[in-house]
């Protein structure tokens, strides 16, 4: 893959609200996302919200047979240095917590996946603001 | 209406997920952000602005609380969809919302449209 | 308080839960499926049916009070309409039906 | 509430297939539960299946002004002495696993809340087997 | 068909999410302890049926190969609703199953109806 | 290999994005909402839309090649009918709207 940005090409941030088993949306999302850099294009940010927060658990376990897709997107994330974060609020209903957090709530463990972010909804308004263009990748049911 | 607002929609009725609840957050983060923003309910989201709602014997906190305070954080305007209002039933609206036909026309009023 | 009829329905009758909106596509499924001596129960977002103009529920159709009133729906009983149930009463339901079917 | 279940009453279990936030079933099925209870019927078992397994993660973390809906489930289970299962084949993929599967699988911690038992697909064929009625509380989207 | 089977639904296309896998891991769980099971696909479900699926390129596993293999490991019955098959213009099916109107009697013809 | 025309759009129009069944309410919505210069993009479940004989689809669709293959859908293109789109392509066609919408 061509990681050099080309110059006059929008740049992008990706939005995944669907969840890892409830929909396709990491998946596509990983696709275009290897479409985009690719074709030279420069990612932003990734954020992951709502439901879609269950691709960043470290403790994510498919059948060795199966795509491992939180290890798929640490893999692009690393190799592309994309800043990826999961919303806090959703991600601390539904159990995703970094050491930060699960020390603050007392909580026996930490599952955040190396290469996710523990952050607010304003790097959300940020990516509006910053991007050229968001694309929203929701759930589908 | 900015030109350049962002449309949240809810169109799930309230209480049954969380995904209303978090669309919500996203219209206040904007407002809180000053960005302009706008929210539309539509489909059964319209039931979110029936009046009298209580949702303490399901453990939930009811959101008309929040969902009143949405202008005075900041969120430009509250739309409801016509059709959608007729199907439900719904006549007094709390808190009250402008009644639109959504079509291409308004969607393009604003620069992103969220659905999550 | 309206409470589900107490006598035992016919072996091959169904209690029906449904907890979509009566958009989803589930819902008008169920409906399809209703028989002799069956009975409907809406749940969580199906309550929203009992507003709903485009429907026409079958007389044998109960309501969670509970999920009602969070939603702002009166839980009065009408004569004719659906009747409103305490999860209590829908143990009753579910000890009278055999054949239970969530959609 | 009366735990001595009556006589000539129907024995139930209970699946529950929609996520903590994807749904309401955990919260329905918990109201249903405590009206089993109070009404003295006998719980057989509870059965996670699915998004389901989202409820039995200890790391779940919400605001403390909102219902801890693991919690007021772990009181219940403990309470009456009800055995609840999450399937093994679900709860590996969504990342919930108990000490001995995140040592299986070299994963840096495990997340089962206290009161469910990792398990497969048997449970629940052994429900339909063994209970009156087993009522299924799925997803709402 | 069995009087006392156990009929699980499957009503979304194959792919999107995990649903219809975790449906047919119930049907091939009821088999595995010899209860009686078959399985029905409407709605967009029928998709399930639909030949030459290859879902590599997505990184999944193609479900068909599975499927086939239904009966083998003693899923009585595959039935597919009528109606549905001429909404997505499904002449052929792989495996093929057996096409139904599935209405109150046929529901009521099994103990038990799963649907995910 | 075809591809979504190439030419930029007004600033006015949207690319929509579908993943859900031609049975999911947002389906017919996104339908309801598309004008003049719009393009439809079916995505994941919604690709079995372009089988669907009860949708009439816009003349400017376009459909995952890679989600229509792993359903069983041809992936020729047809006169009038949806575009087969490579990944890369959904990247122009994102790189030449300004408004993305998704459903």
């Amino acid at each position: 893959m061509d990681s050099t940005p080309a110059a006059g090409l929008p740049g992008y941030s990706l939005v995944i609200s669907g969840g890892l088993y409830s929909s396709q949306a990491p998946a596509t999302a990983l696709a275009f996302a290897k479409a985009l850099v690719s074709t030279g294009h420069r990612i932003d940010r990734v954020f992951l919200y709502g439901e879609g927060v269950s691709l960043a658990s470290a403790l994510n376990t498919p059948p060795s047979d199966e795509t491992d897709w939180t290890r798929a997107w640490q893999e692009l994330l690393t190799d592309q240095d994309i800043p990826a974060f999961a919303c806090i609020a959703s991600a601390l209903r539904r159990g995703l917590l970094n050491q930060q957090e699960a020390d603050r709530y007392q909580r026996p463990a930490a599952n955040l996946a190396d290469g996710f972010v523990i952050a607010g909804l304003g790097e959300w308004v940020q990516a509006l603001a910053d991007s050229d263009r968001v694309i929203h990748f929701p759930g589908g049911a | 209406m900015t030109d350049s607002a962002v449309l949240v929609v809810i169109d799930q009725p309230p209480y049954g997920d969380w995904q209303g609840r978090e669309a919500l957050d996203m219209a206040f983060s904007l407002a809180a952000f000053d960005r302009p923003v706008a929210l539309l309910f539509r489909g059964p989201g319209v039931n979110w602005l029936r009046p009298g709602q209580d949702a303490g014997p399901l453990g939930q906190k009811t959101v008309s609380r929040n969902l009143g305070a949405a202008t005075i954080f900041g969120v430009e305007a509250l739309y409801a969809d016509t059709t959608s209002l007729a199907h439900f039933g719904l006549r007094d609206m709390e808190p009250p919302a402008e009644t639109v036909s959504p079509d291409a026309a308004f969607y393009r009023s604003f620069s992103h449209v969220v659905q999550l | 308080m309206s409470k589900p009829d107490s006598k035992v329905p016919p072996v091959t009758a169904t209690l029906h839960l449904v907890n979509k909106t009566p958009d989803h596509s589930r819902f008008a499924e169920c409906l399809l499926a209703m028989g002799q001596g069956d009975y409907l129960l809406l749940m969580e977002n199906a309550v929203v049916a009992v507003a709903d103009c485009r429907h026409r529920l079958p007389p044998d159709t109960g309501f969670l009070v509970a999920d009602a009133r969070a939603r702002g729906l009166g839980d009065e009983p009408s004569e004719k309409g659906p009747q409103p149930l305490e999860y209590a009463d829908m143990v009753r339901l579910t000890d009278r039906f055999h054949r239970i079917v969530s959609w």
